[in-house]
């Protein structure tokens, strides 16, 4: 790419690691920047996820600066739209790019177009890369065990599963991951009918939330059939083979698949008993925050470039990511034979519709709130605190202070 | 321009404790002054207010008649070899010595042979390149001499130079000092308790005792005339011996016994009579006898210590202690032997203030000058 | 000087323990980055790879101008360390050799600091720096580390040991300060400054924070931030290669020390002061 | 002009005391921009709510500190960095002091060896380090658990088991800074004189006494200042692992005051909080420092 | 068990340079060693091996019969005064004194006994809470001393322990060591400078040179009977005269002058000749007078030194430079004398070894026991 001063050079805010799509991401840019004449994109990468680039955001945002593009991680969803400046992308196609006019109504559906709404409806960006959470299953170790070599289909059979993991191979059954977010968190709960969030308010203390937190307590404290520890840990000894199966997300797969020497697959994410399963969108979506005019522009015809089939394929590819867009995976110049090629990837998209947002817990008190339900992990896996005491005081408290 | 350094009325204290009190006097140009006294009386305190390293609590201190209380100590002109060598730990040998030098920027050809023949003087040959860690204490010492007199300074303070040096070797360092002083008429101002040093390295000799001016004078004066009770014991080896006496008539009452001053003694004494005075007499002017003499007092020898050349030896004489020299060996302890004051060496003390009644022969330094005083050492 | 046998073998026995605790972690990155990733998982006991590649480093190699980020990191490392070498010097010389009013608070002061957390400066900071339009380069990385305390402390610490004679003894030959300084106080304090020398550069070299959020392009990038690229929560750490990028960013400290091993330690057993 | 002479007569700069003040001004200079304006910034926005962001700062006087201040959490926390504290003064005060005494005093051989070998983690960052524990201390899958697997032991659960995390985190920490101190207090220690050592052996005075009695005097203008750099170690070095590791987890089981700053700052959001921490640490810990120089200072042993 | 120490070919070398070398000889129980040399002849070395601080490089050393060349000087019952002190800087005089006996747990009365007394005898008093560097250097070196001889081991080495102090001070210093060892009879290895005490306070006197024992014998056979040549010149002050001579049929022949030398020495001398030797008489045993003497030669006064008691005259005969020493002070300088050497006060050399040829009278020391030999100083 070449500045020959004439391009407007805008930030490209991303949390791609390389072993995260990050070679794709230069790639993609690189490309990009050859073939466009008024735009040059600087991508710069922010470690630590989601939370990472929120701190680098708010540090560029209180000098007065910002970038043009950034990835928003789904749980700061609502602190971003409240204290970032954004524009919706929708008002910068209006303004400046009439043809792309009904673009986003065409390639998304619209329940991935919502992932991206705030609390008040707004359109905050757009859904740019999703998962969802999978369970990686040992088929040698189930085999071992005597038990069902395509995994367990629901949360009790999975409770049953380990502990026979447990007695005949001595191995260890499940790991759920344990990141600093409630995602697999909430899809454990609300598969089961619990709503972390209702109007508004914190609601994952009812019954059926207590007995799906109870069902992975009982799996740490009392069985021992589940690891309780961090997820680098977690994945390390899924990955060398010491415990049977791993509730974590798709993102995870190659890392998996490539590295795992037993015969290794991923399953749908467990359901409950004659329950509809429900799975949290994780991933990110693509947010505008240029503030001058040109830099919009350019922003927009970047994203454009981004959302192509061929991006999103590749995109795909490189992350592990379900694609946003609802023509990518069957067409031929998208993941057709990609998918065909990686049999992981299916248990994801197969998932898709059930799909719903991450609860985001609104307001300044958000992030908070979300704080406080990871120090109840903490304290419910460690035993520290009985299941039903835990979720109600806690929930309690969220509310206290969402108000 | 003199070289000259003038104490008035300085003192020293360190918090509460006074080191020096009220110090006075002059230091002449080009003189080669020793500062004698006993362990911590105040001397290398008195070196370091001269160099500026010790603020003065109060007085004045003049250096080329200028008041330098407040100088600066690389403006005065002055090098110092201190008591602890204060070698620089992490330079050789060599460049212990030439570091003065190289900031005075002197030109390479003279610095090259001041260090050589400071080198040679000292006996530090071989040693060019050692660290200060890896020399004998000796050694040591003599660097630190080397590197103050490659300064030639003005002003030259040395405490203690020569005191871990074996005697040939003080011998000769002292002589090239002299020689050195000779060249460059400095102002020395010489600590050390070696009398021999003193007696001939020194125009005047200063004599300390806990931070105050014993005396001050030629050291022919220092021994032959001290001042004080002080002076007196303090100079000479053995240690003079001082006896309570009274003096009647010519007569000199100790105990039981009695000697007789000489003429010019009576003159002196100006025909009075003293009750209770101090009477001094050195033990090297004592004559020693086993058979009685006029004048003499009887003893008996309590024992008797072997120098090589001469022995010391301790008698008691009527009650008191005393000590002769003698050059003959053939005494024996317990012995009755009788002891005869040279009547010309023997000196009186006030016995309350213990300061000297004064001697016969006027003294003879005030006329005198350092020139004419020093002796080719 | 001896002791008996049995105490100094328990000794040696004690020290070649932690001397193989402190040294194990080092070899095992060592041993990592050179195995393929799935053998790292698999095979964790191997410390040495069955089966060595040189794959990490390559991959290294082509995902980052490696060579130009060492280059930054060196001069962000070598500027930020010799700026805060001389500082602290001059700073504790004044300490330690000057007498002027207020010298105890200031030092006390500016010691205190040492206390400050770094979340206390670090927006402020961005602040500045950005104000200064120095975001994206090496002095924007550079100056907000400059004000660090220790070692003013340490040196200062130092030179109140060196003997007040040996200072004299130059005031006497009329020495200047600047000459005091270079010539006697600073061989006598080389350990401390040394030490604090290598403490810093190695500070500076590893410091990823701050970099973090002044550098935005790659070619900017300091050695940590591209360890950074290859940390991954989500999609899972590339260990292997996350260890390369280790190996890569001691290898220069680490020939700087070898290079120099002999004259620094030999600097930290060359007391003499006493 | 004659302002300039006031500044004079008050800070009382004459010639000879000048080029002190000169020689100081680098370092004011950096400080007060780098340190003391970004100090009172944050002094001032403890009084504040905010975000950081957000357009409006709401004035909350004393709130932030009452909050902070009657968090049982604060108590925790600051147990927590005490702990921090006291681990780390053994291991990287403590036992390298011995360290150092027995192996530049004691030894007659390796010494070398010794010196360079434990000086070698210093060079590697604590975030390489923090990894490098996390997969070889692996309680399940680690090199360690398998080894100790072996003989029918288990390792501890410790990144998720109150106490033991903090334990790790602060080896993590120790392995890195463990060599440096230990350098520092090597060189201090080689350099006291021979003789006085050589003196007490030939009273045959036991080491302990001599290390205790005449070595840690002796080196104690060394020793303070690795006795005040540990526990800032174990304020500010402490971070990396415990963000690389923990997270301040479980249950702020390994946060310290600082990560517990950065938590309030950048993981939620709580600019006032975060800035009332800070200024309480601070006023903690110069607390400490002040203690120091008024009680401990004195009985340093300096040679001038 | 006998507080002895033994060298057998003991060596010692730093690196390249030997700076001792095959030394060999006894230290008898309780007896009073005096090591005397020039500086950096290896002394302290010497001392330093004794008291297990410094490795042997070669040979063994043992003490009470047993071999100690590895054995930790905390178990050897040494102790040393430092030449350099080494003092504890951070204790406080008092502690630096009392605190190895604290550690070997003496009774605490005890303790302060021996504190008092020593604190007394070096004049200590008033200094007890000061921290070392606030003393002044002949402080420091009794505090040092102080230090060591409270501990009343069985070995006890000094290294100039009284350099820093004044005459009176050493001297008493000197007289209270020789009561303590009196009390306790250790043996006692001493490094001093200062002849006269060598003279006074030793047994037997080492003389080394360069690293070897240059003679070791009692004060009196050193000063009366020196094995060499640098024995003869190192001991005394003004240093021995040495000239070149021809020794034939009891002349001594130097230049053109001659002069003849008792019976006794004739017999000793055995009515050989000798062609070239060295001839060698000490400056105190030299007659002077104006006057020409019978086997007298006839020199030049050059100059004049005046030490307070006596002066150091420096003539030339027949080429060769000479002093004498004379108690009055009437010579002049460029006068014309004559001076007559003792006849049982001469010496001989061979001129190309240095050694002595002997003297007439059979050395005594080797049928005198210590306590015969030791006056009571
Ligand atoms: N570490 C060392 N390396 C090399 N030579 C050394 C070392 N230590 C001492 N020497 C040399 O060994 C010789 C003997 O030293 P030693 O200290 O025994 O002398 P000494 O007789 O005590 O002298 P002095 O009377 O001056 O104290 C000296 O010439 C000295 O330079
Ligand atoms: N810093 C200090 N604080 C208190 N007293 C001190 C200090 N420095 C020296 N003194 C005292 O001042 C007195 C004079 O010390 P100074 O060093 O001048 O003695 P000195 O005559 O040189 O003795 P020496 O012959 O023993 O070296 C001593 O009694 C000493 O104890
Ligand atoms: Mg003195
Ligand atoms: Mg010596």
């Amino acid at each position: 790419s070449t500045g020959n001063g004439e391009k407007t050079v805008i930030e490209y805010w991303h949390v791609n690691a390389e072993t995260q799509g990050g070679k794709t991401v230069t790639q993609l840019v690189e490309d990009f920047n050859q073939q466009s004449d008024t735009v040059e994109v600087v991508a710069k990468y922010n470690p630590d996820m989601y939370k990472g680039l929120m701190q680098n955001l708010q540090a560029e945002a209180a000098a007065g600066n910002s970038p043009a593009v950034v990835q928003v991680g789904w749980s700061f969803l609502n602190y971003f739209s409240d204290n970032f400046h954004y524009v919706s992308p929708q008002t910068v196609i209006d303004e400046h790019f009439p043809d792309d006019k009904t673009f986003l109504q065409d390639k998304f559906l619209p329940n991935v177009m919502d992932l991206a709404k705030n609390g008040d409806g707004e359109q905050v960006g757009i859904p740019y890369s999703l998962s969802s959470p999978v369970l990686y299953i040992n088929r040698d170790l189930l085999r071992e065990a005597g038990l069902d070599e395509n995994g367990p289909k629901t949360w009790e059979e999975v409770k049953e599963f380990s502990e026979v993991i447990k007695e005949k191979t001595g191995k260890y059954g499940f790991y759920m991951q344990e990141p600093a977010d409630n995602w697999a968190t909430q899809a454990l709960l609300e598969s089961n009918g619990a709503r972390f969030i209702t109007d508004g308010k914190a609601t994952f203390a009812s019954d059926e939330g207590i007995e799906a937190y109870q069902l992975l307590r009982d799996m740490v404290v009392e069985d021992e059939t589940a690891l309780h520890i961090g997820w680098d840990q977690g994945i390390q000894s899924f990955i060398d083979g010491s415990v049977a199966m791993a509730y974590t997300t798709i993102a995870q797969r190659s890392n998996i698949q490539s590295n795992a020497q037993f015969d290794a697959a991923a399953v749908r994410s467990p359901g409950w008993e004659g329950k509809d399963v429900r799975l949290p969108a994780g991933g990110a979506m693509l947010s505008i925050t240029a503030e001058e005019e040109d830099q919009q522009k350019a922003a927009w015809e970047f994203m454009r470039y981004l959302y192509s089939v061929e991006s999103m394929a590749e995109w795909t590819k490189g992350t592990g990511y379900v694609p946003p867009r609802n023509d990518v995976a069957e067409a031929e110049n998208g993941l057709k034979t990609f998918l065909e090629e990686n049999e992981m990837m299916s248990a994801a998209i197969e998932q898709m519709d059930g799909v719903v947002p991450w609860a985001s817990f609104p307001g300044d008190s958000g992030l908070e709130a979300e704080q406080l339900l990871l120090d109840l992990r903490d304290q419910i896996l460690g035993g520290s605190i009985s299941v039903e005491e835990g979720l109600k005081s806690t929930e309690e408290e969220i509310n206290e202070l969402l108000q | 321009m003199k070289k000259e350094i003038q104490f008035e009325h300085v003192k020293k204290s360190y918090g509460d404790t006074e080191v020096v009190k009220d110090l006075n006097f002059t230091i002449k140009e080009g003189e080669r002054l020793i500062l004698l006294g006993p362990s911590g009386c105040g001397k290398s305190t008195i070196l370091r207010m001269i160099a500026g390293l010790e603020n003065i609590t109060d007085g004045n201190l003049y250096m080329n008649g200028e008041k330098m209380n407040h100088v600066p100590s690389g403006l005065r002109n002055v090098s110092m070899v201190f008591q602890n060598y204060a070698l620089y730990p992490h330079m050789t040998v060599k460049q212990n010595i030439v570091y003065g030098l190289k900031v005075q920027k002197l030109p390479k050809q003279e610095m090259e042979n001041r260090l050589n023949s400071v080198m040679e003087i000292l006996q530090l040959r071989g040693l060019e390149d050692r660290l200060p860690k890896s020399l004998s204490g000796g050694q040591r010492q003599r660097v630190a001499l080397a590197r103050a007199t490659v300064k030639r300074s003005d002003f030259f303070l040395l405490d203690e130079p020569l005191s871990n040096l074996d005697a040939q070797l003080r011998e000769s360092a002292r002589k090239e000092l002299v020689k050195i002083h000779e060249m460059f008429n400095q102002t020395i101002v010489y600590v050390t308790h070696d009398q021999i040093e003193a007696m001939t390295f020194a125009d005047r000799i200063a004599l300390m005792y806990n931070g105050e001016l014993q005396m001050l004078d030629t050291p022919d004066n220092v021994y032959h005339r001290p001042a004080n009770v002080f002076t007196a014991k303090f100079i000479g080896s053995p240690s003079a011996n001082i006896l309570e006496a009274d003096y009647r008539n010519g007569w000199v009452h100790t105990g039981n016994q009695a000697f007789e001053v000489n003429d010019s003694w009576k003159e002196h004494m100006n025909k009075q009579s003293f009750d209770d005075i101090l009477f001094g007499i050195r033990p090297e002017h004592l004559e020693l006898s086993t058979s009685p003499m006029s004048n003499g007092l009887e003893g008996r020898i309590k024992y008797i210590e072997n120098l090589g050349k001469s022995c010391s030896i301790y008698l008691e004489a009527d009650g008191q202690e005393m000590i002769a020299v003698s050059e003959n060996g053939s005494w024996k302890q317990g012995q009755s032997v009788y002891v005869r004051p040279q009547s010309d060496r023997i000196h009186f003390f006030n016995k309350a203030t213990e300061k000297s009644l004064g001697h016969p022969a006027e003294r003879t330094e005030t006329n005198q000058t350092i020139e004419e005083r020093r002796v080719l050492v | 000087m001896k002791i008996n046998r049995t105490a100094e073998v328990t000794w040696h026995i004690i020290f070649f323990a932690a001397v193989i605790l402190l040294i194990f972690p080092i070899v095992y990155a060592l041993g990592m980055s050179f195995k393929p990733l799935e053998d790292a998982y698999n095979n964790v006991l191997n410390i040495v790879p069955f089966q060595s590649t040189l794959e990490n480093y390559i991959t290294l190699f082509d995902t980052l101008p490696v060579l130009r980020i060492t280059l930054n990191t060196f001069v962000i490392a070598t500027v930020a360390t010799i700026f805060k070498v001389v500082t602290a010097f001059l700073a504790a010389y004044a300490f330690v050799y000057f007498d002027f009013r207020g010298k105890n608070i200031l030092y006390f002061v500016l010691i205190s600091t040492i206390f400050i957390p770094f979340t206390v400066t670090m927006i402020p900071n961005y602040l500045i720096v950005s104000e200064m339009g120095l975001l994206d380069t090496v002095w924007g990385v550079i100056l907000p580390q400059l004000a660090d305390a220790v070692g003013i402390f340490l040196i200062r610490q130092s030179m109140k040991n060196i003997p007040l004679s040996l200072i004299e003894v130059a005031r006497l030959d009329n020495t200047g300060h600047w000459k005091i300084m270079k010539d006697i106080v600073l061989p006598l304090v080389r350990p401390a400054v040394t030490s604090i020398g290598i403490w810093f550069f190695i500070s500076t070299w590893n410091e990823f924070v701050w970099p973090v959020l002044i550098m935005k392009t790659t070619d900017n990038y300091t050695l940590p931030l591209a360890l950074q690229m290859f940390i991954s929560v989500e999609g899972g750490t590339n260990f292997t290669v996350a260890m390369a990028v280790s190996v890569v960013t001691m290898i220069v400290p680490l020939a700087l020390y070898l290079t120099f091993q002999k004259y620094i330690i030999g600097t930290f057993t060359s007391s003499g002061i006493k | 002009m004659s302002t300039l002479i006031l500044v004079r007569e008050k800070l009382h700069i004459n010639k000879e005391n000048a080029l002190g003040y000169i020689l100081l001004i680098p370092s004011i200079v950096i400080f007060a921009v780098f340190t003391f304006w970004p100090l009172f910034y944050t002094v001032y926005l403890s009084f504040f709510d905010w975000n950081m962001i957000s357009p409006s700062k709401e004035f909350v006087g004393l709130r932030n500190y009452f909050d902070v201040l009657t968090d049982p959490r604060t108590y925790q926390i600051l147990g927590n960095t005490f702990l921090y504290i006291v681990l780390l003064l053994v291991i990287n005060c403590v036992v390298p002091y011995i360290f150092a005494f027995v192996i530049d005093v004691v030894l007659t051989r390796l010494k070398g060896f010794y010196k360079s070998a434990m000086f070698l983690p210093a060079f590697i960052s604590l975030v390489v380090g923090s990894i490098l524990f996390t997969w070889i201390l692996n309680p399940v899958s680690g090199p360690l658990a398998i080894i100790f697997g072996w003989v029918g032991l288990e390792i501890p659960n410790w990144t998720k088991t109150e106490g033991w995390i903090i334990v790790v985190l602060s080896i993590i920490t120790s392995w890195k800074v463990f060599g440096y101190n230990f350098i520092l207090l090597y060189a201090s220690i080689n350099g006291i004189s021979r003789e006085i050592i050589e003196n007490a052996r030939m009273d045959n005075i036991p080491l302990w006494r001599i290390f205790l009695q005449i070595i840690l005097p002796m080196s104690s203008a060394t020793g303070i200042y690795v006795f005040i750099i540990t526990i800032v170690q174990s304020l500010q070095y402490v971070f990396t692992p415990v963000k690389v590791v923990s997270q301040g987890g479980p249950d702020y089981a390994s946060s310290n005051l600082i990560y517990h700053a950065y938590h309030e700052a950048f993981v939620v959001f709580r600019t006032g909080h975060s800035a009332t921490i800070s200024i309480i640490t601070m006023a903690l810990f110069l607390l400490l420092l002040f203690l120091e120089f008024k009680f401990v200072e004195r009985r340093i042993y300096y040679e001038n």
